[in-house]
């Protein structure tokens, strides 16, 4: 059951993706975008603990939590180079 | 999925190829990039692939492990393409300030023949 | 097993660092540093270049792993040879960068020069594939930092194309280790000596396509069509004493070719007999003709001087083309030679150009010490161009004799004989211009001031000194021909007598002296307070 | 079989969110709008995912993991600011002064304009 | 080697080591270089002298010495006849030019150059004539045509010098060079470069199917030496050269070397149909057309030169006639030929140091001016008219004796006829000589009045006269050295007999013709000089420069097209070179089917790469919109850290996501600099061939790969695998590998790091201290900017995540032995906390309160990845050797520490440092374009005072 | 001194709970380890974090988690039902300006954060000088009630924690 419930999950996160893909593609604006990859790497930190379950394992588990500092730190870059051109300013 | 990945492959190099042959410093920078992906993921798959078999030894089960080495080789490999990547934006942002625009081509406009 | 083997890549990466972060704001103590490391580094490498002689392969397993699963270092005479030749032209070269205060108009050059001499010497040493990227890696990237020392705007374009130009090459590189991995499983080359020969023909097409793509990245380092386009923009825009210094970084790709081309993919192994001698020999025969057009083209003389390195590269590789043991050893006398020779124009092109003004090749007044320049160039120009009596004749006339069988004379009698007229030419008619028609330009009394102020000194006896080296190392090199030669017919011998080397390096050791450590095996509970996790 | 259930309950209903989420972000016209939308996928979609997961191993695998209430933890702290962010910027790069509210203080809001001045401190300083 | 062979190398090196000492005292003036000049000339004519009485009795004296085996070249030298008559002209002359000269130049002239010069060729020339090695020769022989160069190029602030010397180096040049290919092949089918070994070897040789290009070769390089048609040419030009130059070099010596060599190698070449028609056919023609010149050139050197090419074409055309008569009479002839010929060169010299000019017109009467200079310049030139009772007459007519009875193609009548008809236009321009300069009366407008010259300059031209007159008075004097010089040419001993009279031969009709005629010819002169100029005469020069500028041109065209500074296209061309070069080298092997059966493709992984390549092809459609572009590359870096994953490489996930960070970051900071956006420059057909290149390379990447992943391999790997835990202590098998199997790689990898931090600062400094700096300063990067620099909120978060990132960085790294991590990754996720303070308050104000140097960090990461590796060595270990134990320590449980740890910090330390100064000096950069460095962390906070002052502002 | 040793003891109480999440296994050793780097890490990151934020009451914290979870939970049911089933022409969204009583940062970047994480409203701008808050709500018919509900619900809750 567990499994099902997974390829269900898993499902909605991968169609997710291709959601975020479209915003991404399409913008209209660049806050449009950057929202999108934000998205997009909160999708992919669901999709990895996920896997983590699906093949009972934890040893995804640091990329998951890398991903997330990561998605957090570039986010926030893009946003600061169109607020105030140099992101470390 | 090795011809996912394979093509994933593909259209990272013909990406990468294509930008590396744009005018301007900063496509081929992209371009580089996704070269620099391509290559990575190329030097994996020399590993074949394997799916849930992370070469972290298991001493409690006997399970596959798949390549460790071509994996430690693109580790390697990633670091060393960052640090040149580095370089390189360094470089184009110190060609753009001296020479005005990040025209990547050097045009040498100097007709000038000698009569020795 | 000697630890000196390692001491020609460990040296400067323990000076560099000292260099680079200690004594970065102490230009002389960096010097001082910086010199002392090179003048070591000589020592070691002569060293290494007396040992090797003994004709034995000197293995060197990092890490006490066996071969081929760890990385090793590997000396015997071409190493060690290549090895010294880096070494004496290092230690030339930072004379003449001391000497001339380049090494003061930027940071970071010491640093970057010990750098930079680690990973020639790593290149040179390694017995790995995957390592002999990791130390091309090494050294291109220190090569970028001192080719824009000091900066200025066509130095850093020309910076930024040799810097992607590389890039390209290095992906190139690993789409090509990646390729031989997955076809031998292996990275070491002695074991590629062994397995590449075991692939079956039916099943020859992706270790051919390793080969092939392994000799564009080194013709890439080694400048020879269609991948030469990078070096005149390079050659002619870095500082002169790097230029200098870069002679022998075309070298690297030279050595590689034919150290991987003759160790696993000579043309007795049967999936890749075809690869070098297909393609080698026609891009050396267009590179050695670009070379001499380039020079003859040139308006300015570094570009001159640049193309006139394709050229002696194009002169050199027909004579690796063959893969056979009497070229190979002219192909290493004449690596030498062209060596010393580009090292010596470049610097003595720094002495000229930093007085004169420019480089480009039109009349201007004469510099103070014209005469003794004049006469230098002529040297460095003869030998560069195979003229007697310097070491550059002796180099063209062994290629000539090398390659005498009937498919590949005419080409390459030809190409190397009007190449070297053209070369001739070309240069006659820069040193005439520069040296000669100066002579004619009286200047008007009073412009002096307008046309450089404050004027240009007079090369000190320091400055002009390293030049004399190499030049003189030049004529030794002529003198000392036939125990030049010996050496390198040796050197190329045993190049050509691969079991020694592939013995040598995958000879079984004793289970390495790891008994200190425990024998810990899976069923030992562990220890590691961090790692417990159960899959 | 309680566990089993609990789980795949998490697990479904982390989809549905997370999936929602995307939508929204898909589907609602205004960047604004729009912004609401991941928070969703944070919240109860990643949210429902890791406690699905941090249940499985406790339930199924017997093993009690804290790494999925480090992940929260860290979604929590950073997705305000994301969105605060993207929200500067979508404003700053695509509304007009006159689209937003006076802030109804002296002073406009942080984009428009710089803040007081303030007394130094120096005495923190290392 | 006997102790008289021994002096053979020394007199080889005399010159060269006496060329020293002029260089030396350049300002010791003239009398004192000619002096030192002299003395090793002297040496070694007494050194030939005493060898002299041996050869002269047939003795070949022979030594060498080995040089470079390995081909055979050796410094072997010999010394018979022709080569010891050769020496002592070479010698004798040298010795009298170094007479004149002194008095020639003038003391503005660098005279040591001169003399260094001189004595180098003298080394060179003298080489060439006692070399037994024909390796050996080619070197003397081209330096022959380096010293040259220098000699006429002399004068280097003349315009003519320079092209002179550039044109006799060019074409020597490139006939030497031809020899080398001619003496190679010449070496390879005698089995020895030894030249008594090749001559020995004559008729293997001539039968050899490698005689023909060989003698091509051969004589393109003596042709080209000895000035032969239509290589003639450069001579005329050398001119330019100073006066003793010409006499010494192109009379005397330099130009007789292509005749030497004919003569030297006639034995092992000659007597075949081949030699006599290129040799004897080129001689002939040769010696006509410049006769014929000669006599309508008014420069008084320029006259001579074209007899000069005159007469070596004749000493070609007798080589070539392969007659032991015939080379008897070559000899004669050089010797006769260097007496006369350098007696008007010097002479030629005086009139135009005394009279200021060369030009015959301007010229005459110059008898009653300097009576000493015309009567040596009337004995020299009646002898080159070949007259009667001088030295030339004798040599001359023995070339017409041969001439005679010579059939050309079955024809009699062609050679003697030509013959005739040079020897004609010779007595005429001879003639010339004499009368229009010397005699009819003294002009008034002379532009220097002449008057004969000091002693020193006339004696040398004088001493040669003696020469003349004596021979040709009394020819049996001549008779020994003729004999010793053709015995050792022909290589048999010949018997000839000089004398005046040799009855009424052909050869005596043939020689009044060509008097009379020659006299009916200069009275002629000027409505045939007339004629000539309306001719327009033939410049070779005009057609030399027009090829030379010709080849340049070309070679720019070639150069500058391929190499135009255009990396777009030399990545093309690479690009489509790989990709084609690779084509063809799989085409030429095979593949084995396919071994490994597909996995399976989840629909999650498919739509992973549907994202990415949506994304690459995003990119690569709107990379013009820069920031779009980046945005849209962090999705391609997602997607493949997460295809990492799921490929079982956790590590690789883990570094992949935080280098595309770390990178993004740095591209984002150089963005700031750069334009946003990039403008559509490429035709259409350009992209449309750069998309083919483009595709072609992607195709083929992939089938590759596909192709390795559907087959089975062995690799190495599975030793790592057993030996990970065993022997290296770690379970991550990646990480063991990199730490221990491989640590010296990932020591190169972080050093490469090292350097790029190094370089980055570097850079970044000499750019500030530029113009760029200057630019940057004056750019002003103010677009529309948020008032917003460091808002509140991410300070506080920052406060909270960075310590805990921080935590992450350290757990990554305690853990990489045995799980994903490690001292890299966990390097960079220290670099993401901070940069997160950085982007919270700005690098200024962060790095201000940094308490770690970026420089050293990394310095010392190198130095601690070092130490680690050379502690092996203390227990005799290789660099790298990993050591590790299992420590326990109550009330801890037990823990392992390993060496590998250690290294795994140095990579650590490195990788922080490395990350954080490129951060640093980008940072430098925007503050150098004026941005400012707050002093508070965030914007504003609200919990603190304001300022007063600050109060009610709008 | 002790502020030198311990220049934020919460944090130092935080981190090392974090180690322990993540070494997740509690041992002597690991608590050691946890401590030492729960101690030394905020003394590194001190110069960053000048002064000690002021926690009037902590414990109130708890049920404010509490709250704001559930907020989570009913407010994301309810804008999903808003994404899922409401045409997009009815969507109402409005700005809410709220004025902040608030005036330590640390409570402001709480109450901003809080308001985000509840979905349905997203916090978008502070003003200059901090004394208001911008909000966009995603669908409201009466704005003034959100702002009265966020000063209710969580500001004031807020000034108690954070005095
Ligand atoms: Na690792
Ligand atoms: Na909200």
């Amino acid at each position: 059951m567990i499994t099902y419930a997974l390829y269900f999950a898993i499902g909605c996160f991968g169609l997710g993706l291709l959601f975020n893909l479209w915003r991404i593609v399409t913008g209209p604006g660049q806050a449009d975008r950057v929202l999108a990859l934000d998205t997009m790497v909160i999708n992919i930190i669901a999709l990895l603990v996920l896997y983590g379950i699906l093949q009972g394992t934890a040893i995804y588990f640091e990329a998951s939590m890398l991903v997330a500092m990561v998605g957090f730190v570039s986010t926030v870059a893009y946003c600061r180079f169109l607020l105030r051109g140099d992101i470390i300013e | 999925m090795e011809l996912l990945v394979a093509s994933a492959i593909g259209v990272l190099t013909a990406g990468g190829v294509y930008l590396i042959l744009r005018l301007r410093a900063f496509p081929v920078i992209l371009g580089l990039s996704l070269l620099s992906y391509a290559v990575n993921i190329f030097l994996v798959s020399t590993g074949r692939l394997a799916i849930n078999a992370p070469p972290i030894l298991n001493k409690y089960a006997d399970v596959p492990y798949t390549d460790p080495l071509p994996q430690a080789l693109v580790l390697t490999a990633i670091v060393i393409s960052f640090g040149m990547t580095a370089v390189l934006v360094m470089f184009a942002l110190g060609a753009y300030l001296e020479a005005g625009d990040d025209s990547i081509d050097m045009k040498e406009a100097e007709e000038k023949d000698d009569a020795a | 097993m000697s630890h000196w083997i390692i001491a020609p890549v460990v040296l400067p990466a323990m000076m560099a660092p000292l260099i680079g972060y200690v004594m970065r704001h102490d230009i002389v103590l960096a010097r001082v540093a910086s010199a002392a490391s090179t003048v070591a580094l000589f020592a070691i490498a002569l060293g290494l270049a007396f040992w090797a002689a003994d004709g034995g392969t000197h293995v060197y397993r990092l890490g006490d792993w066996p071969a081929p699963f760890g990385i090793v270092l590997v000396l015997d005479r071409l190493s060690a040879m290549m090895v010294l030749l880096t070494a004496s032209l290092a230690l030339i070269v930072l004379w003449h960068a001391i000497a001339t205060g380049w090494d003061a108009k930027g940071r970071h050059f010491h640093a970057l020069y010990q750098f930079q001499l680690m990973g020639i010497c790593g290149a040179f040493l390694t017995g790995d594939a995957f390592n002999l990227f990791v130390f091309f890696e090494v050294l291109l990237i220190a090569s970028y930092g001192l080719m824009v020392h000091s900066g200025g705007k066509v130095r850093m374009q020309a910076g930024l194309q040799y810097v992607v130009m590389n890039l390209a090459g290095s992906t190139l590189f690993l789409f090509a280790l990646g390729t031989m991995y997955a076809t031998t499983g292996t990275l070491n080359m002695a074991d590629l000596a062994v397995k590449v020969p075991q692939i079956a023909a039916e099943d020859s097409g992706m270790v051919r396509v390793a080969a092939v793509l392994l000799l564009i990245v080194f013709m890439i380092k080694a400048a020879l069509f269609p991948v030469q386009f990078w070096l005149p923009g390079t050659y002619s825009n870095a500082p002169a004493p790097v230029a200098a210094l870069f002679a022998i970084m075309t070298k690297v790709g030279a050595y590689a070719i034919i150290r991987l081309h003759t160790l696993a993919f000579h043309p007795g192994a049967e999936p890749t007999k075809d690869v070098v001698t297909t393609w080698l020999f026609p891009a050396a025969m267009v590179t050695l003709t670009l070379g001499a057009l380039g020079v003859l083209a040139a308006r300015r003389l570094m570009p001159l001087l640049s193309f006139s390195v394709i050229g002696s590269m194009g002169t050199m590789m027909l004579a690796v083309a063959p893969v056979d043991a009497y070229a190979t050893e002219t192909a290493l006398y004449y690596l030498v030679h062209s060596t010393f020779s580009a090292a010596a124009l470049f610097l003595l092109a720094d002495l000229v150009v930093s007085r004169r003004g420019s480089d480009v090749l039109d009349a201007r007044p004469p510099v103070l010490q014209n005469g003794l320049f004049a006469a230098l160039f002529f040297a460095a120009a003869i030998a560069m161009a195979g003229m007697p009596p310097l070491s550059g004749f002796l180099g063209k006339l062994l290629i000539l004799d090398a390659l005498r069988g009937p498919e590949l004379m005419p080409w390459a009698w030809t190409g190397i004989l009007v190449g070297s007229l053209v070369t001739i030419v070309g240069f006659a008619r820069a040193g005439s211009m520069i040296f000669w028609k100066s002579t004619s330009l009286k200047v008007p009394e009073g412009t002096e001031a307008i046309q450089s102020d404050p004027p240009p000194a007079p090369a000190k006896g320091a400055e002009v000194a390293p030049t004399m080296m190499l030049l003189a190392l030049l004529a030794g090199l002529a003198v000392l021909a036939g125990p030049a030669t010996g050496y390198m017919r040796a050197a190329a011998n045993q190049l050509f007598q691969p079991t020694g080397y592939i013995d040598a390096v995958l000879a079984p050791v004793e289970a390495p002296e790891k008994a200190e450590k425990p024998e810990a095996d899976p069923e030992h509970d562990v220890a590691d307070p961090l790692a417990e996790e159960e899959h | 079989m309680f566990a089993e259930i609990l789980v795949s309950a998490f697990l479904i209903i982390a989809g549905i969110f997370g999936l929602v989420g995307s939508l929204g972000l898909l589907k609602l016209d205004d960047t604004m709008q729009r912004l609401h939308a991941p928070t969703k996928a944070t919240t109860l979609g990643v949210g429902g995912v890791l406690i699905a997961s941090m249940l499985y191993f406790l339930l199924v695998k017997d093993k009690l993991s804290f790494h999925e209430l480090l992940i929260t933890l860290f979604l929590f702290l950073t997705a305000p600011v994301t969105a605060l962010f993207i929200a500067q910027t979508h404003i700053l790069m695509g509304l007009r002064r006159r689209d937003l509210p006076p802030t109804g203080g002296e002073h406009d809001w942080s984009i428009y304009d710089d803040p007081p001045e303030q007394e130094p401190r120096e005495a923190d300083q290392t | 080697m006997t102790t008289q062979s021994s002096l053979l190398p020394i007199i080889a090196l005399l010159p060269f080591l006496g060329a020293l000492v002029p260089g030396i005292m350049i300002r010791a003036g003239r009398t004192a270089t000619a002096t030192f000049t002299a003395v090793p000339t002297v040496l070694a004519l007494v050194m030939l002298g005493t060898l002299a009485p041996g050869v002269m009795d047939g003795t070949v004296y022979t030594m060498s010495i080995p040089w470079l085996p390995q081909m055979g070249l050796e410094v072997a030298f010999f010394l018979d006849g022709l080569g010891l008559m050769f020496a002592c002209m070479i010698l004798g002359v040298g010795l009298l030019i170094t007479l004149y000269a002194r008095y020639y130049l003038s003391g503005e002239d660098p005279v040591g150059q001169f003399y260094t010069y001189l004595l180098l060729f003298q080394g060179a020339m003298l080489g060439i004539v006692i070399s037994d090695n024909i390796l050996l020769l080619l070197i003397f022989w081209e330096l022959t045509s380096l010293s040259s160069f220098l000699l006429i190029g002399y004068w280097k602030h003349l315009p003519e010098g320079r092209q002179g010397a550039r044109m006799a180096l060019t074409v020597t040049g490139a006939g030497g060079l031809a020899m080398i290919g001619g003496m190679l092949i010449l070496g390879n089918v005698a089995g020895s470069y030894n030249l008594t070994d090749i001559l020995a070897a004559g008729d293997a040789i001539k039968a050899s199917d490698w005689y023909t290009p060989a003698v091509i070769l051969i004589l393109l390089g003596a042709f080209t030496k000895s000035a032969q048609f239509p290589f003639h040419f450069w001579l005329p030009h050398a001119m330019a050269a100073p006066t003793p130059v010409s006499a010494y070099l192109h009379s005397a010596t330099m130009v007789k070397a292509g005749v030497f060599l004919m003569a030297r190698m006639w034995p092992a070449l000659s007597g075949t149909e081949l030699w006599f028609y290129a040799v004897a056919t080129t001689g002939l023609v040769t010696m006509v057309i410049a006769a014929v010149i000669a006599l309508f050139k008014d420069d008084l050197k320029g006259l001579l030169a074209f007899s000069t090419v005159s007469h070596l074409g004749l000493l070609t055309m007798l080589l070539g006639f392969g007659t032991e008569a015939a080379a008897i009479a070559a000899v004669f002839h050089i010797l006769n030929h260097l007496t006369f010929k350098a007696a008007l060169f010097m002479t030629a010299g005086i009139i135009d140091h005394e009279a200021h000019t060369r030009d015959i017109k301007r010229l005459g009467g110059l008898a009653k001016l300097m009576p000493i200079t015309a009567v040596i310049g009337t004995v020299a030139a009646l002898s080159m008219a070949g007259i009667p009772l001088f030295n030339g007459f004798l040599s001359k007519e023995m070339m017409l004796e041969e001439a005679s009875h010579t059939y050309w193609w079955e024809n009699p009548w062609i050679v003697p006829a030509l013959a005739t008809f040079g020897a004609l236009f010779s007595v005429a321009y001879s003639l010339r000589f004499i009368f229009h300069v010397f005699g009819g009366p003294v002009r008034d407008d002379y532009p220097s009045k002449p008057h004969d010259p000091p002693a020193g300059m006339w004696l040398s031209p004088a001493f040669l006269c003696i020469f003349v007159v004596l021979i040709g008075v009394a020819p049996f004097l001549a008779e020994d050295v003729v004999n010793m010089a053709a015995t050792a040419v022909t290589g048999h001993e010949t018997h000839a007999h000089l004398k005046i009279w040799h009855g009424v031969t052909p050869a005596l009709y043939m020689s009044i013709a060509a008097v009379a005629g020659g006299a009916v010819l200069l009275l002629l002169h000027r409505p045939l000089d007339a004629a000539w100029i309306k001719a327009g005469p033939f410049y070779a020069k005009a057609v030399f420069d027009a090829v030379i500028a010709g080849c340049v041109r070309l070679s720019r065209a070639i150069s500058d097209t391929l190499h135009d500074g255009s990396i777009s296209r030399y990545l093309a061309i690479f690009t489509a070179a790989t990709v084609a070069v690779g084509y063809v080298a799989f085409m030429r092997g095979e593949i084995a089917p396919p071994t490994r059966d597909l996995l399976p493709i989840p629909p999650v992984v498919a739509v992973g790469w549907v994202l990415l390549v949506c994304a690459t092809a995003v990119i690569v459609l709107q990379h013009h919109m820069r920031y779009r572009a980046l945005v849209v590359l962090g999705v391609i870096g997602l997607m493949i850290s997460a295809g990492f994953i799921y490929i079982s490489a956790p590590d690789l996930a883990l570094t992949q996501i935080s280098v595309e960070t770390v990178t993004i970051m740095l591209l984002l900071l150089a963005l700031h600099f750069l334009p946003k956006t990039t403008p559509q420059e490429n035709t259409a057909g350009r992209r449309a061939l750069d998309g083919v290149i483009a595709v072609a390379a992607g195709v083929g990447v992939a089938a590759l790969s596909f192709a390795f992943m559907t087959r089975d391999f062995s690799s190495i790997s599975d030793f790592h695998l057993a030996n990970s835990y065993k022997g290296g202590g770690g379970t991550n098998v990646v990480n063991v590998i990199l730490v221990d199997f491989r640590g010296y790689d990932t020591y190169g990898e972080i050093i490469v790091l090292g350097i790029a931090g190094l370089v980055i600062f570097a850079l970044m400094e000499a750019l500030l201290s530029g113009p760029a700096g200057a630019r940057l300063r004056n750019s002003g990067y103010n677009f529309d900017r948020s008032h917003d620099r460091h808002p509140l909120m991410m300070v506080i978060a920052t406060r909270v995540m960075m310590p805990i990132a921080l935590m992450v960085g350290v757990y990554i790294f305690l853990r990489g032995h045995n799980q994903p991590g490690g001292g890299f990754v966990a390097g960079l996720v220290f670099s993401i906390a901070l940069l997160m303070q950085y982007m919270a308050s700005g690098f200024g104000w962060t790095s201000r309160r940094q308490q770690f140097e970026y420089h050293a960090m990394i310095g010392w990461g190198v130095v601690i990845a070092g130490l680690t590796g050379m502690g092996a060595w203390l227990s005799g270990t290789p660099f790298l050797t990993s050591a590790f134990g299992y420590v326990h320590l109550p009330p801890i449980e037990e823990f392992e520490l390993a060496t590998a740890a250690l290294f795994d910090l140095g990579v650590f330390l490195c990788v922080l440092g490395a990350v954080m100064l490129m951060l640093y000096s980008l940072s430098r950069m925007a503050r150098h374009a004026g941005e400012t460095v707050n002093t508070e962390p965030m914007d504003y906070d609200p919990s603190r005072p304001r300022k007063m002052v600050e109060k009610g502002k709008a | 001194m002790l502020k030198r040793i311990f220049p934020h003891p919460l944090l130092s109480m935080t981190l090392l709970l974090v180690w322990l999440m993540l070494v997740n296994k509690v041992t002597p050793g690991n608590v050691l380890l946890g401590g030492f780097l729960g101690i030394v890490v905020p003394i590194l990151t001190s110069p960053y974090w000048p002064g000690r934020p002021r926690l009037k009451r902590p414990l109130m914290a708890v049920p404010y988690v509490l709250l704001v979870i559930w907020d989570i939970i009913v407010a994301n049911i309810q804008v999903a039902m808003i994404i899922l089933f409401k045409p997009r022409a009815r969507i109402h969204s409005k700005w809410v300006v709220v004025p902040l009583d608030l005036t330590s940062a640390e409570a402001i970047t709480v109450l901003a954060g809080t308001i985000t994480m509840t979905p349905g409203t997203v916090s978008a701008l502070l003003s200059a000088d901090g004394t208001s808050l911008l909000v966009h709500c995603l669908h409201t018919d009466d704005p003034d009630s959100v702002r009265d509900e966020i000063k209710t619900r969580y500001e004031a809750r807020l000034k108690e924690i954070f005095g």
